[in-house]
Formats: C-alpha cells, structure tokens, sequence
C-alpha cells in the first residue's frame, strides 16, 4: 500500500450524476439481480444493456421492472418503491410484501445500490434519518436493503455542500446498517470499504494524494 | 364465516373504537380508498392503524389522522411531501409512532398471520430502531428479535373474488393484502368484480378465502387506471 | 354435576365407526374450514352435506379437497396427506407447505379431526409415537395439527384392545400437544375435555354411571 | 446464474460429498425421481438429506439410503410401511435421524430462503420433540424456539419453466418446491416444459427465477398420471 502506487485509474475530471451511473451500470455482472434505490440510484437503470440481462427488483413486490411507464403506459397499480408509474418487462413477477422482502432479506438479491449521507471506513451506512431535533424518522425498506444484498453499493457524491466528507471514520448520523456496504462510487473517485478500511478503486479529476486531503480516513490504493 | 356485503358503510360497522386496523396498499397500489372513506364516515376513533406510509394528502387515511381518529401508527414511511395531517399531529405530540423497517412490517404481518411468535432478523441490528432489543449471534449475523403484529380488522383492495372469497391482486397493488388478511381476525375486503365460484384457477389464487371475511364490490376499483375520486399522485 | 343428572343424550348402543363419523360431521359448524387426520377422521367427509358449505384442507398444500378419486379421476399430482388420490371442487386452491402450515399453525382453521392413543382429563394428546423401544418416531403434521386448530375433535374407540381407557389422568404415550383436545367422540360417548375437566355431552349404550367405571378420572354431565 | 442443462446428469454433477440436500415432493407428487436417480449415479456421499419422509420403496431416496450414501435424514415422516431400507440403516446405527414436525420442517426450511435466523412456534411445546429447546411464552402460549434449515443445493421438480426460470407448479406436487428453491445455495429444477420468456403470466409465478440455478427438462416428468418408470404406489 502506498500513496504513490498507480495500479489505480483515473480520469481528468469528476464525475457527473449520469457519468457515475453508468459506470456503477458496467460493474454489474451479467445475469445479476439488482434493487436499485430511489433517487440518484435510479439512473443506473438507464444505462443497463440488454446483453447484460439484468433483473431489476422493486420491494414493493416485483421482479421483472421495466422503464418508467409514460403517457399511456401509465398503470396506478403498477409502480415502483419511489411510487413511480413503471412498465414490466418479459419474465416479470409479482409477489406480495413479505415475500418480497424476504427475497431481499434471505440474500438472493445480488446488488443493491443506495445512496447514503454517510459511509464509514469499515462499511457502516447512514442514509434514514439527520437526526436533526423534530424531525420526523422515516426508514422504508433502507435497512432491509442495507441488510440484505450480497453487495451493497453506495453512489453519492463525496462531499457534502459544505465540503466535509461523506466517507467518514465513523458515521455521525443514525446509521442504517452495520458494515454493510462493499463499494462507494463517488464524483472524485470509487472506493472499497470492509474490515480492511478503505481502498481506492480509482479517481476522478484529482489525485489519490488530492482525495486523501479531502476524506478524514487512511486511503489504501487498489492493487493492480 | 364470509359475507358478502352490499356497500363500504356496511362492510366497516362492526368496527370498533380502540381497533388495530390494518390498511393495505402501497402508493396508491392496493389502497382501499373507498373502504378508508367508510371508516371515516362510521366514526370508530382510538384506532391503531398499520400501513406502509401515514397517510398523503387530504384523503382517505390522512383524513382519519386529521379527525383525530388515529391514536398510534406503526409504519415504515410516515414522512412524505404531502403528509401534513399526520405531520401536524405528531409534532403536536397527539399521535404515537411506531416506525418499523418494511422488512420487518411485512415479516411482523407474516409472522401474526402464521402463527409465529416471534423471530430473529438481521435488519435493524445495530440501528436506533433495535435499541432495547433482544440481540443475538445467529447464522453468522447479529440479530434482533421482533415480535409478530396482530390486529383486529385488516381493509383490504383486491382484484377479483370469487363465491368462496378466494382473491387475486393486479400487478404491485398486491403488496400488503395477503399477509394483513391472514394477519386480521375480520379481513375486509374491496373488489371491483365478484366471479362464479370455478372460474378463478385454483393454482393462481393468492389469496384463499379462509382469510377473507367480507366482500364489497367497488365499482371502478383496480382497474389500474383510476376513475374514482379521492385518489392522489 | 352429579351422575344422575339427566341433561346428557343417551343411545342405546354404542356407535359404530360410520355412525361416530356422522355424529362429528354433524356436529361441524356450517361454513367451516377443517382437516380431517389420517385414518377415522377421514370418514367425517363422507356425511358433510353440500348445505353444510364446509371446506377440506389437506396440510400438503390445498383447500376445497373433494373425495377421493377413482378410476380416470386419479392423478398423482392431486393428493392428500394420506397420499391418497383426491379430487378438487370448484374454488379450491394450491400453496406451498410454509403457507400450509402457517394457515394451521396460524390458528385459520375452525376444527381439526384427529385420532389418539390417549387423551387427558385436560386435552393433552398422545398420537404419534408409542414410545416402544426401537420404535422409529414418526411425527407428520401431527403436533401442528394439534396446536393450530380452533378446536381440536378427538375421534377414537373408548378403550384400548385391552379395554383400559384411553381417556387418562395423564398421558402415558409420548404426547402430541398439550391441553390442546377440546372435545373427544368415541363409541362410548362425546365428551368435552379443557382445564375444568372432563365433561360429559352424549352417551351410547351405556348409562354415565356404567362410563364413570370404564375410565379411571372423574366425569361431570353436561347441563342442559 | 441460470443455466439450462441438457441432462439430468450435467445438472447434479457439482454436488459434493458432505453436502445438504433438500429434496422436494410430498409423497410421489412433486418428487423428482429423475434428479434424484442422477444424484445416486454421481456418487456424491456422507450428504445430510431433507425430506418429508426418508424413502419408500426400491427407488429414489430409498436406494441413496440403502447405498450408505445418506449420513442424515432430517424428516417428519420416515416410518412408512415400505421405507424398509431407512429402518435397517436406523436399527443399525448407520443413519443419523432429526425428526421435525411438518409444520416446523416447512417454516424453517422457509425461514432459511427468508433470511430469518430463528423464531417460536407452539408447535411441539411440551412433547418429546422439543426437549432440551428454549421455550418462552409469547401471545399467550408456550413456544419454542426453532431455528432456519439451510441448504447446498435442492433438488426439486416444478411443472414448466420459462427463460428467466420462473416456474409454476402442478396442484399439490408444490407442496416443498418453492421453499426449498428458496432455502438452497443451488437450487436445481426438473420440469416437464420450458416455455419461452412471457409465456408465463407475471401474476402466476409461483417461483421467481432468482431462486433457480439449473433447469433441465425431463419428458413426461409432471403431467400428473405418470408414465415414467420408478414410481411407486
């Protein structure tokens, strides 16, 4: 391990939302099951192939989802988790609620991508709840889904807009699972977490010594 | 023993003041707006009620928040743009919540309907959510012991019914139904259409009708397309 | 309670298997959900009368089981827990083994018909295992049937080969449920069984004083 | 993955010696003899088998028990009147014998697919079965603490399978199938049909393909009066 390693890639410069989307999209592996999370997660969708042969999960007790429906596709009984009209592909099933999370809380589910506030150096995930004072806590399934899945990815970007790290040593927020995320995709970079800490995948318009000034936590380089 | 009932109003009065009432629906997928509208109306109050979400808008479940009806509600999602009623009552400190991860919502519903009572889950270790429960080292994870939610009546939306009361679903207006209606001791249930006996496929009923009390027919109900008032984006 | 008491139904003789199995079904409330067990029980079906509406669960996966098949009605695919071939009535339905059992054990179904070695004076059930030495245990649905149902039916002769009775202060064969019968029909009589005793409702061929000396625990009669 | 194989053989060939094993079927319905005659050609031992019952005739399960391939049964019904082969290896001492309650065998057998790392049941409370188990008392009833049923690989036979591996059954020869595939690391499937993708409705799929690695179509294999050969009374 050493900062100065360069086994890892980089590009010249961050990472847009759509950008990141598809990259997040190639690492799935073909034949996979995958849940994707509201909000920014959802654009990996866009960017899936058909060769892949991906089968997308929605909690609300689908396999099988399609693209959001449009004009006249537009089913009330036929919506995903965010409560977004969708189609349904070829092969689909429906499934009722506690089968549902069951397929996600058994382990069938190959990946679930997320977005988090924070992420910490051995994988712990907050994304439910600011704990802000008044604040009314919400969790839906984000701590089934960060229990669940054999791999959970998070996308969001690293900083937040005051410029602290989202990728923390431990989270400061209310978590919503324990050492449960494998893979942060980032703006500035992708990162591993585990038990081993965290190690950089690659960078995106900076340095990995750039990025190590950003985020509070030891940056390992991936190894070639 | 099953009935099949004339109208919503009908299909509620038995409920009564202090009842668990479980609601289906997801969005507004399986919501059984037209019996919600009913409870409203027949005034049953001091009700625990568990959904997904806590009511949106200025209809159906956000309503009977409103009214002051709802004592406690045990859900996953009560934080939503338009869940102002319930917003205002909690923050006024005259509603109790319940939050349960949906997970553990559905497999807590599953769990009264099966007869289980109790079991382990991974979900929520670790969390605010677990905090003062029975944790232990199962299966390799950390675990925390949940407990099954039972209740007295469920209202639920279904697509078809046949003469024993077996249901099907459309598509994820599924969801809730079949565990809330083998979770339930009395299970309403809202139809838009009523088959023979013998036209429904025994091998794809998803719900059987010995879990299924009463039967109204709702015109225009599940039909994917809403033509009924009361239903919101 | 007294034993002269004359509010409990008298017959002149005792019952015959056909007989007790009428007496059961008629005894079933119209538009019940039941199971009749492997062996006597099963006759039960043969007096349910189309007004009585009732519906038969076989624990292996169905409601709305008909009778027995025969000759071109046979299907190997369609059986009941005795594996023997059945037929299907309009508005059956097919489930799994877990949504099976959860629909006993969940306490959905109205009355389950079983046979017994013993019964005690406070419903424990023995009925699976004779506790022999070498003896392989076999236990089926057994102990689910006997802890799901609202009401559990007894359906046995009074007494053993050996004429002692197997209703007994307390089970000597391994038991199956506790305090789980409700009521128990024999050719000898009907008797309710619970935590205040023994009760008993009809008589066959024989006076209360004449079953009193037959079983060694104390019988009540019911009231009118 | 799903992957449609050509023969029974290709389809258990990667099952290891030690291995779990669930295999589907309640009585001869829903019993995929071929699967099972395949696991006896491969040579595959010291396997700990779950089924309702422990074999019964000449065939299938019985010749696995009688060839010393079988180190554990794990049951609710090994006594039949021809399960002669399992009664000699258990008076003999050379099979080992956990005996489960239906009941129990089928909620922990689905616990495992659920990802569920135990639960109370109040089935068995007070019996033989459950010496030695915790109990508690929850909703108003002893209970006793159970616990998941994982497993290698299972060996189960569904009626048709289409592209994604979705299947859908025959009446009751569903019976253990959709747990099992459920509760498996590898879950391999005998069908009698494959149909193309979309052939299936969505609202009838009784086992999603997320649940199914190994397809392998078997002829006249789940058409109800059987006609293959190794069927018994």
């Amino acid at each position: 391990m050493s900062l100065t390693d360069t086994s890892i890639k980089t590009s010249e410069t961050a990472l847009g939302r759509d950008d990141l989307a598809k990259l997040v999209a190639r690492d799935i592996a073909p034949g996979s099951f995958v849940n994707l999370g509201i909000g920014q997660p959802t654009l990996v969708s866009n960017y899936l192939t058909e060769e892949q042969n991906i089968t997308l999960h929605t909690e609300n007790g689908m396999l099988g989802m399609g693209p959001e429906a449009k004009g006249d596709e537009i089913d009330e009984d036929l919506i995903n988790a965010g409560k977004i009209p969708v189609t349904e592909l070829p092969g689909a099933s429906y499934f009722h609620h506690a089968d549902s999370f069951a397929m996600m809380r058994g382990g069938h589910l190959d990946i679930c991508v997320l977005g988090a506030f924070q992420v910490s150096v051995t994988g712990d995930l907050a994304n439910w709840h600011t704990g802000a004072p008044g604040a009314i806590p919400a969790v839906g399934g984000a701590m089934d889904l960060a229990t669940g899945a054999k791999d959970v990815f998070v996308m969001m970007t690293l900083l937040t807009r005051e410029g602290a790290s989202k990728i923390v040593d431990a989270c400061t927020y209310p978590v919503t699972g324990v050492g449960c995320v494998t893979r942060v995709y980032t703006d500035r970079g992708v990162f591993l977490t585990g038990p081993e800490g965290v190690t950089v995948r690659e960078t995106f318009g900076c340095t990995l010594e750039e990025l190590q000034e950003l985020i509070p936590v030891p940056l390992k380089a991936a190894s070639a | 023993m099953l009935n099949f009932v004339e109208s919503v109003q009908e299909a509620v009065a038995g409920i009564k003041d202090g009842s668990t009432v479980m609601i289906g629906g997801f969005g507004n997928a399986g919501q059984p707006f037209e019996l919600i509208d009913a409870l409203l109306e027949c005034g049953a109050t001091e009700l625990t009620v568990v959904n997904n979400n806590a009511g949106q808008g200025d209809q159906g479940l956000a309503l009977l928040i409103k009214e002051g009806r709802v004592k406690k509600m045990i859900c996953s999602f009560p934080r939503q743009s338009d869940s102002w009623h319930f917003d205002a009552k909690y923050k006024a400190g005259q509603i109790e919540l319940e939050l349960v991860p949906q997970g553990n919502l559905a497999e807590r519903i599953r769990a009264a309907g099966a007869g289980i009572g109790g079991f382990f889950t991974p979900t929520g270790y670790g969390t605010m959510l677990a905090e003062g429960k029975e944790t232990r080292f199962l299966d390799g994870k950390w675990q925390v012991f949940e407990t099954p939610i039972h209740a007295d009546v469920a209202l639920i939306k279904a697509l078809k019914a046949d003469g024993k009361g077996n249901l099907v679903y459309r598509k994820t207006a599924r969801n809730f139904g079949p565990i809330m209606a083998a979770a339930a001791k009395h299970t309403i249930v809202q139809v838009s259409d009523i088959v023979p006996t013998g036209v429904l496929d025994p091998e794809n009923i998803v719900t059987p009708g010995i879990f299924v009390n009463s039967i109204v027919k709702v015109a225009g109900s599940g039909l994917g397309t809403s033509t009924t008032a009361g239903k919101a984006a």
